[in-house]
């Protein structure tokens, strides 16, 4: 069962390809999970039509919150915000491959939260912004 | 006059009476055991007790925190429950779902959290003089704290809310209307829509004690538009150990924590910590598991037989009841009639106390309650310490009745009454 | 390396695993399971589950106001759970046992109750750095409320508590000193008759946290001459939904009530009540009936094994896991050596989070908790954000600990570290 | 099984021997039992010697309270109050001779309560009096 951990996800958490800061940022938002301190910060430039053209993240934690953010700032580049607010829990499922039970979900969904009250441009990240 | 067997309901009592164990329980060498006390607490079907037997004997850990198979089991299992009281009470979201241990407690909270935070001294909370001391008591000690008024809505001499003094004492601008929705005395079924739009338009918040009225018929909180609503799982086929508070969002968004510890927080350090989200920020530390778990197994219960058919079955159940009742001297029914009520009925016997009656009744095998009923402000109106109470849910038969009349004709024998 | 089969153990583990069913599951096909997850919540015995099944399918009836035949064994049995745990922990009346629903619900009857009636603006609070946060933010409500400061006793290097820091601290004249009897992280098992000494020598009375201790060894609260002490029942083998507190009887006669409800008073009118004797006085509405059975079955249980056997087993358990442990590269335990600890092995790996060691170990059937155990303010002190929690309990063997042992290797491999 | 409402009992309780006033009397005490609302007044005259002279009591309740408060009447006539409080729970369902639920018991034991709590002179009466 090994292949939980799939490659894909040890490979991206010890070498991201999307870490990083951009300063300055149009969009910027941070935040963590409490119940294991993961976090994670985001950084996106986007252009006036409304297309992310650079996103970046930092962050420390688990194996999965970290690729999950990794592979989601790759998911984003060259999408239009509009699309970005659509992104779902299954989309990160599906990007992932795998399965997760409810904790683990909260890692893999850590940045896609992050993610959405920075685009929303919300005060507090809420766990309804990834709730399908 | 008729006898049980030629009335009609819409359930199927011999395979209902089936699902409960204890039901073909024998109390004494004999004699077989009828259950008239559900009003105190219901009995449970074997899917309730099994639900939480296979939790403890497959999946039973910690929830919310824990990455194993078990961990992840019974967190599923205890959400899932949580969604499915969503449901059952017709609230919009689960997260609005707030498990306490009982009634007593989701009252409390409130009084806690949102009386103590909202109110100030000189506020007046308006209650109703057919509270049960669940939903008294907790209003007396905030009052005593921060100085409110209360002000009770009068109770009619058969047992019905008094709408006009009601009205009367909105007009007295009460921050919070805390009220029955049943009677778990004299069984009169408020009507608690109606007054809940007028609390509001009189600018109270409105509180529902839903003890009596969830587990015996069907309760749309949207549809009442009521803020709070406060039940509890052992009286509606669940286990002991668990209750709920519904809450409207905006309130319970606003109210702080209760309790304090594991779980309700997001982030502690030395000397300052976040709250968690609704629902967590009122559930600190560990919670009944086991008894969510058997609420939601409860509630998939009850809803398989149909709230609206249960509701049926008692209200036949009552009639008769009152009816037979009615033919044996010296005997008074407290409150209205079975058309304004539930499955619930407070009797007296002119020359034998309730507790006599009580304990007559039990070696016939009939279990009733005799007391107060944690209602003393109502036996008081009433001008009577105890009352004798027989109550029905879903599993009574009409059969029973007759056995309980029966044996009331016992108690006259025996007192010479 | 030792290993598991020459250890010994006072305990005959065949027989004791026989008893708790869950021990037979597989997790996974052909994984069973390794259950090292006893100090979140401990797996229930078979004796235990059936207590409350028996009482549902037999006895089910809400007590202390019931004449009839299932309220009258009700009441019995629930009084006779008091009654067990009363001796469970020596204490000298079962009126100074009230039943919570766990641990933090006891905690927060204290301070709701004795630190709103006790404590005044500017009083003082000594807490510790590695109290879980039931233990704090109780405390952090009440000192909102009323102004308290807080001080909180050092944690050392080695996850014990700095008895310098402490008699320093106290020389501030605390109030009130509350601390854990043994961490949830660590396991160190804090000198608690010589600290609740201390303390009251520094006129401060003293509230011990039980979470760990009560469920593992002895714990005599007259001994200890403690005030408070607080446990849960489903960390002790007993269900979830039931907790205890103890309170000196003085302390508790004057404490005013907590909750208000049914059960809790004498007497109630319009807008006045009187509260009942103790234990009553703080068990507001239908408590946790079938729990307080179940744990009364859980006490029993425990005792016929025996508190000196299940403490000395895992000493021996812990010990064996250290020494395993110590083999393993970029491991790192924290806490103090076996001889100051119970059953509770916290570590982190380098380069692997701790949830990532606990998904891994899952998958071959180990179950161990990952995160902040619900004591940040520790971790915060050991600079990490979470830990990966192995801990073990009187079912536990030497061959779980291999397989532990086993697992970590495998989580190295797909780490590559 | 209506033997369980001994004769003794229903005819105590519908013709009681000990029931009035003492006005004065040297102990005089009351309270009740809030669960039912059962009432016991007890009044005693008590000689120097310590011997009860007169004992009589007024009430209302179940036929459990009030007879068993007639019965305890009888009983401590003549007895030294020294002996009275020695009275146990168990003397009273001996006096009663029937068995008793823990609620019932409350209703048998309220008129011993009020006679002790009367004896020793306390302000309130517990139920630490009754309890064996
Ligand atoms: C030391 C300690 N205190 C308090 C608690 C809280 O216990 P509960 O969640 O049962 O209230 C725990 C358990 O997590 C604990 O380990
Ligand atoms: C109307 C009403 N409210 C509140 C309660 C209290 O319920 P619980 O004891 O479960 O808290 C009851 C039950 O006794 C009741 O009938």
């Amino acid at each position: 069962m090994d292949d939980f951990y799939r490659e894909l996800i040890i490979d991206r958490y010890k070498n991201p390809q999307y870490r990083g800061v951009l300063d300055p940022a149009d969009i910027r938002f941070e935040d963590d999970n409490p119940l294991c301190g993961d976090h994670i910060h985001i950084d996106l430039r986007v252009g006036e039509d409304g297309i992310v053209r650079e996103a970046l993240f930092e962050g420390k934690g688990c194996a999965i919150s970290q690729a999950s953010a990794d592979l989601l700032m790759e998911k984003i580049h060259g999408m239009h915000l509009d699309e970005v607010k659509k992104i779902s829990k299954q989309d990160i499922l599906d990007m992932l491959g795998i399965e997760l039970g409810p904790v683990r979900l909260k890692c893999a969904l850590l940045s896609l939260k992050v993610l959405k009250a920075g685009v929303y441009g919300l005060g507090e990240a809420s766990d309804d912004l990834v709730e399908d | 006059m008729m006898t049980g067997q030629v009335q009609s309901t819409p359930l199927n009592l011999e395979k209902i009476r089936d699902d409960f164990p204890v039901l073909r329980r024998q109390v004494r060498p004999g004699v077989s055991l009828v259950y008239l006390d559900s009003t105190a607490t219901s009995q449970k079907p074997t899917m309730v007790i099994e639900a939480m037997d296979r939790y403890y004997r497959q999946s039973n850990a910690n929830i919310h925190r824990g990455i194993h198979v078990l961990a992840e089991e019974a967190t599923a299992a205890y959400e899932e429950a949580r969604e499915k009281v969503q449901k059952f009470i017709h609230a919009p979201s689960s997260r609005q779902v707030i498990f306490t241990r009982n009634t007593t407690e989701a009252i409390n909270l409130v009084a806690y959290s949102w009386g103590f935070s909202q109110l100030k001294s000189g506020d007046l909370i308006l209650l109703t003089e057919m509270e049960h001391h669940s939903n008294l008591v907790p209003w007396y000690l905030l009052a005593e704290r921060i100085g409110l008024r209360l002000e009770f809505v009068s109770v009619t001499e058969d047992g019905l809310l008094d709408q006009s003094d009601f009205e009367r004492k909105l007009e007295l601008k009460p921050k919070l209307f805390a009220f029955t929705h049943m009677s778990n005395v004299v069984g009169t079924i408020n009507p608690a829509k109606d007054m809940i739009a007028k609390a509001h338009q009189a600018g109270a918040v409105a509180l529902l004690d839903g003890a009596q009225s969830v587990p015996h018929f069907c309760v749309n909180v949207q549809e009442l538009d009521v803020d709070f609503l406060a039940f509890s799982g052992h009286k509606m086929c669940g286990p002991t150990g668990i209750g709920v508070l519904y809450g409207k969002k905006e309130l319970l968004e606003k109210m702080p924590p209760f309790l304090g510890g594991g779980d309700m927080i997001k982030r502690v350090t030395l000397g300052s910590f976040k709250p968690n989200e609704l629902p967590y920020k009122f559930e600190a530390g560990t919670p009944a598991i086991a008894e969510a778990i058997g609420l939601g197994a409860a509630v998939d219960y009850l809803s398989g037989i149909g709230m609206d058919a249960i509701a049926q079955h008692e209200h036949v159940l009552v009639r008769y009841a009152l009816e037979r009742l009615a033919e044996i001297p010296n005997l008074r029914v407290f409150g209205p009639s079975a058309d304004k009520k539930g499955g619930v009925i407070s009797f007296v016997m002119s020359g034998v106390h309730a507790h006599d009656v009580s304990q007559i009744l039990d070696q016939y095998g009939v279990a009733i309650r005799a007391g107060h009923h944690c209602a003393m402000p109502l036996h008081e109106k009433f001008q009577i310490p105890a009352t004798a109470r027989a109550s029905f849910y879903l599993y009574n038969t009409f059969e029973e009745i007759d056995r309980l009349v029966e044996a009331i004709y016992r108690v006259k024998d025996i007192f010479g009454v």
